[in-house]
């Protein structure tokens, strides 16, 4: 890829331009998705949380689910664009935006079904630290306090980590466009110029955000994981849950980011920027989540079984071999055995469509994994006679639809309203031209031009 | 078509606003069966279920009491005072249990068999005597039930808490109006100040 | 006016109390007595068919049944599980809000007025003895008229559990503090006690050494529910010849 | 405000240009700060792009971070305090839940100072009206001198057309 600016700020200021009409007919699709979610949660908060499918023992079900799957997802973003930052991979630029906007989107999502979940959502500003006449604050041991400051931490820090680097975007799009968009731009940049001490603030502000975010990201959804490792509950009550939810936090990010990045690719035609050799590199460290997330789930196994205490074996035989059995050998296919052996072949992963194919299970895989760790140790918790079961009711799954609509909607109006791939810092790299932005050449193209050349 | 996404946000926004609304809306708050989530349920005192208005129990969660209530006499607690009646003697048993009474018509009357029997007020008070009713007073202080506080007052009189520092210096008021918010601050306050329990079950169970 | 009472303010402090209680299993004949008086007494709604066939119905004591040998040589054993009042109480320290916490009379508090319905409590305790209002509870004509006026009726959304009737508790502490006295063991009961036909329930301040409570808790048939997990807890279970022995001599 | 500038097509020229200018600033009479660059993108790599690379962003954000965590810190025991309840057999101020709030609230306050830091080094915002050309937005680089002091415009236009200039231009507003 070598263009020159004025080709990139056409190609990628495209998409705020100009609008087909399959644009409008997508919104309104997922729009209407998301009403019905909205309806959904409407008719809970009508008949009470009765309206759920949850009941005794089971009172965390599908919304607990989805919380920590959209905070799973969140890790695609901030995470993943602070560690190439970090690491100063040069393959980064087209990728970094596409990923944090994942992150700021994915956490609104997942901060919205804590409060649906809740028994009386109305109450549910008790969660915030405020000074009330009561003179009672909120518990600062409860493990939903911790994540409470957690989420917050994260979503300011991803929205900033998305925001800093998009004033001299704004700045190009204010110059590049007229009547009111250039007044809103003209807002949004904060009148960025480009001096070099402007840029310079920039590139420092970012390095060091780039440096604090990474520990927040690992602090959140350790903080997840602890929401149930804190609980006496078997099958909760585990030390291996942080390094396992993070784990499996950046292996779902990552299957979501390559699904989103060929969505993306496709639909605003930047075949150019985002290249097969991005999918390949991302492709590599799905592959190595992949292995990392099974070496998780057999450690975590092997304790439980070797310790073989009567009520973690009673879930654990649920999971494995009892009702729970199908989803929890699907979750294994999806996550491991379908994408290991595809991102695993050189020739498969480097090719987008492949690589698409193997994300997608691992997505399902993971809400999977989630409701397996939710809801099974609920079932069977420890006094027998209080055994019981769960099934989703259609409350549960409209808002879960809508939540998974509402990932592309947002995604849509925000592609419209700013630049999905940063274009200052890709003209950045196009200018030092490092080496690690070419594709290596395939081994037998090698081969083959040794042999054409006689040799 | 520029103007198309901008319009789309706020349908968005009108409609899921409105998708919420919407089981409410549809369901009614009229039907009296109905389950509903609103923080209310109860009306008045804690033993009744009937569904309540979706205005009245925005007023709930706001905490949002009436300050005066019409009464069907309007009894004029200054003069009584002044004339030297404890509050004891017609709201007999807050000293000793759980709530004060309100006299009965009879109670009343037997002053005013022979007190000021040509007033408008005793009259309407010696006709609800004579038809054998009670006079239909209506309650100014309470909590709602959401609150769920359960409040005594024997042992705030034996502690000796002045009945004026809840209810108001009564020697200026005609029919009671409520004088203090009674929010959780107002008596936790007290309950610090005078060194008892601030345990949260001495109120709420 | 209330005239001010200068005697009175003279502090006259009631012993603070450790309540507790034991249940004697080989009393106690599955009779659900104490489950009937508990709801009477403490305004739980029933939920109805439906709603107790998904798992929702409220029991604030339950007798779970277990069966022991083959048929026909079949032993039930009732055992009545109610909250434990644990000291180490793993509820407590889940709940974002206070809505359940340990008081200084060993209680653990569960405040209605505080809860907002996480439901995490619920998920923390080990012994599944915690209660949630799935819907707005109802209570047909003339049901509404029974409700006991000193307990606050719940609505959608609260989780609820066992207090050990203390609205029974707070009323003899407020007769004992009106005639200065301390309150005597015995003097009063929680609904499910007060009920038991066989006396397999016995209440009392767990601080007494005098207590029958506190005597029956150091039997040697005294056994905890779930002991292994730590909760501390504060009901005593009596049983003779079962695996407790062997766990608790 | 007035200025001078030069529109340069590759960071070359736009030293070149910046050389030409630091040569004659004494002899006609303006100083570095009124020298500007503006760019499309970082040119940290150049000497132009150098100026003002002295900050103190990192130990403000590191202060921000303390500062954060002392706060959070003193507030989170502060709240345990003001209404003590005992939960689950803990102590009142529970040091090990506190540490993990503390650690958020250290984290929060390095993120909040680092952008707050930014925007105040950066002088955002800033909406009123400056010199400006948007064609820096097509890689090319301005170079010029603001205010220029009476009688040099020539010369100095002289020297940015040397030094290779696309264009160079005037900006009144």
């Amino acid at each position: 890829m070598n263009k020159t600016p004025e080709q990139i700020n056409e190609e990628l200021l495209l998409p705020l331009n100009s609008t087909s009409w399959r644009y409008y007919l997508a919104v309104a699709a997922l729009g209407m998705l998301v009403l019905v979610g909205f309806y959904a949660w409407g008719y809970q908060l009508d008949h009470g949380i009765g309206a759920s499918g949850l009941d005794r023992p089971v009172f965390w079900g599908v919304y607990i689910t989805d919380f920590v799957f959209w905070i799973g997802i969140s890790h695609a973003g901030t995470l993943i664009s602070a560690i190439l930052r970090v690491s100063n991979a040069e393959w980064r630029r087209p990728v970094t935006r596409c990923a944090e906007a994942i992150t700021v989107f994915s956490l609104l999502i997942a901060a919205t079904f804590p409060v649906i979940h809740l028994g009386r959502p109305w109450l549910f500003f008790w969660l915030i630290p405020y000074p009330s006449e009561r003179g009672i604050w909120p518990q600062f041991r409860s493990p939903l306090l911790w994540d409470f400051f957690a989420l917050n931490t994260y979503l300011i820090g991803s929205f900033s980590f998305l925001l800093l680097p998009s004033f001299p975007d704004f700045a190009l799009v204010r110059d590049r466009s007229e009547g009111w968009r250039r007044r809103l731009y003209g807002i949004l940049s904060l009148g960025w110029r480009g001096t070099p001490k402007q840029w310079h603030r920039l590139e420092m502000a970012m390095r060091i955000m780039a440096v604090a975010i990474i520990p927040v990201a690992v602090s959140v959804h350790t903080i997840v994981s602890w929401d149930f490792a804190m609980a006496l509950v078997p099958g909760w009550h585990s030390t291996i849950f942080g390094p396992y939810f993070v784990a499996g936090a950046i292996f779902s990010g990552i299957a979501a980011l390559i699904i989103v990045m060929a969505c993306v690719r496709k639909l605003l035609h930047l075949e150019e920027y985002l290249e097969p050799i991005h999918f390949d590199h991302l492709g590599k460290l799905l592959l190595a989540m992949s292995l990392i997330w099974f070496y998780f789930v057999f450690a975590e196994s092997l304790t439980t079984w070797y310790g073989n205490q009567p009520s973690e074996m009673t879930v654990f035989w649920l999971t494995r071999s009892g009702s729970f059995s199908p989803l929890f050998w699907m979750m294994v296919i999806c996550n491991a055995i379908i994408p290991v052996p595809i991102l695993s072949i050189k020739r498969l992963r480097s090719k987008i469509g492949w690589t698409v194919l193997a994300s997608i299970p691992i997505v399902i895989g993971m809400w999977l994994e989630r409701f397996l760790i939710v809801v099974p140790s609920l079932e069977q918790n420890r006094l027998p006679y209080a055994y019981g079961t769960y099934t989703p009711s259609w409350v549960e799954i409209g808002i879960t639809v809508a939540s998974f609509a509402a990932m592309p909607l947002l995604y849509l109006l925000f592609v419209k309203a700013v630049p999905i791939i940063s274009i200052w810092e890709l003209k950045l790299g196009q200018h030092e031209k490092p080496a690690e932005v070419a594709a290596p050449v395939p081994a037998e193209e090698i081969v083959q031009g040794a042999t054409a050349s006689g040799r | 078509m520029k103007h198309g996404v901008s319009a789309f946000l706020v349908a968005i926004a009108v409609g899921g606003v409105a998708s919420i609304l919407l089981p409410f809306l549809v369901s009614g708050y009229v039907d009296g069966n109905r389950q509903s989530a609103s923080p209310s349920y109860v009306t008045s005192g804690k033993c009744s279920a009937s569904q309540m208005s979706f205005l009245a129990g925005a007023k709930e969660y706001f905490g949002i009491y009436p300050a005066s209530v019409r009464q069907p006499i309007a009894f004029p607690h200054k003069i009584h005072v002044k004339n030297g009646m404890p509050c004891e003697t017609c709201h007999a048993g807050v000293d000793e249990g759980q709530q004060a009474a309100i006299p009965g018509a009879a109670v009343c009357m037997t002053c005013h068999q022979v007190i000021a029997t040509n007033k408008p007020e005793i009259k309407k008070l010696a006709s609800y005597y004579r038809k054998g009713e009670e006079v239909p007073w209506r309650r100014v202080y309470w909590f709602y039930p959401s609150a769920h506080v359960d409040f005594w007052h024997g042992p705030h009189i034996r502690a000796g808490v002045e009945c004026q520092s809840c209810h108001g210096d009564m020697r200026k008021e005609t029919v009671a109006v409520r004088k203090a918010g009674l929010n959780m601050g107002f008596c936790v306050n007290c309950h610090r100040s005078r060194h008892v329990s601030t345990d949260c079950t001495t109120c709420h169970y | 006016m209330a005239p001010a009472k200068e005697q009175n303010q003279k502090a006259f402090r009631l012993k603070r109390r450790n309540w507790g209680m034991a249940v004697d299993e080989d009393r106690c004949t599955g009779c659900e007595a104490c489950v009937v008086a508990c709801h009477a007494e403490n305004n739980i709604a029933t939920v109805g068919e439906e709603q107790a066939a998904r798992g929702r119905a409220m029991h604030w004591i339950r007798i779970e049944r277990y069966y022991e040998g083959t048929f026909p040589d079949i032993k039930v054993k009732y055992q009545p599980v109610l909250c434990q009042q644990c000291d180490n109480a793993p509820c407590e320290a889940v709940c974002p809000t206070y809505a359940s916490y340990h008081n200084a009379e060993g209680l653990n508090a569960q405040i209605y007025n505080r809860c907002i319905g996480t439901r995490y409590c619920a998920n923390a305790c080990p012994y599944e003895d915690r209660y949630f209002n799935f819907v707005n509870p109802a209570w047909d004509e003339p049901l509404n008229l029974q409700l006991n006026p000193d307990v606050s009726v719940r609505s959608v959304g609260i989780m609820e559990k066992c207090t050990f009737c203390i609205q029974r508790i707070r009323a003899a502490e407020i007769n004992a503090e009106k005639e200065k006295r301390q309150l005597k063991d015995g003097e009063f009961n929680p609904a499910c006690v007060q009920s038991c036909p066989t006396e397999a329930l016995v209440f009392g301040d767990l601080d007494d050494p005098e207590s029958r409570v506190s005597r029956l808790a150091k039997s040697n048939r005294a056994a905890k529910l779930l002991p292994d997990l730590g909760t501390k807890p504060k009901v005593t279970y009596l049983r003779r010849g079962s695996w407790y022995d062997e766990q608790n001599t | 405000m007035q200025a001078i500038y030069g529109l340069y097509r590759d960071p070359d020229s736009a030293q070149q240009a910046m050389d030409l200018l630091q040569q004659a600033e004494r002899g006609l009479g303006f100083n570095d700060n009124q020298i500007l660059v503006l760019t499309g993108e970082p040119y940290e790599d150049h000497a132009f792009g150098m100026q003002n690379k002295k900050t103190i962003m990192p130990w403000m954000s590191a202060g921000g971070g303390l500062v954060g965590g002392l706060l959070g810190f003193w507030f989170i025991s502060f709240t345990q305090r003001a209404y003590p309840l005992m939960t689950g057999g803990m102590q009142i101020v529970t040091k090990w839940p506190d540490g993990i709030l503390t650690y958020e609230l250290t984290m929060l306050g390095a993120i909040l100072t680092t952008v707050v830091t930014l925007l105040i080094a950066a002088r955002l915002p800033d909406w009123r009206r400056h010199v400006f050309d948007p064609a820096i937005g097509e890689g090319k680089i301005l170079i010029g001198v603001t205010d220029p002091p009476e009688g040099s415009q020539d010369e100095l236009r002289r020297r940015l057309r040397s030094a290779g200039a696309v264009e160079v231009k005037e900006f009144i507003a």
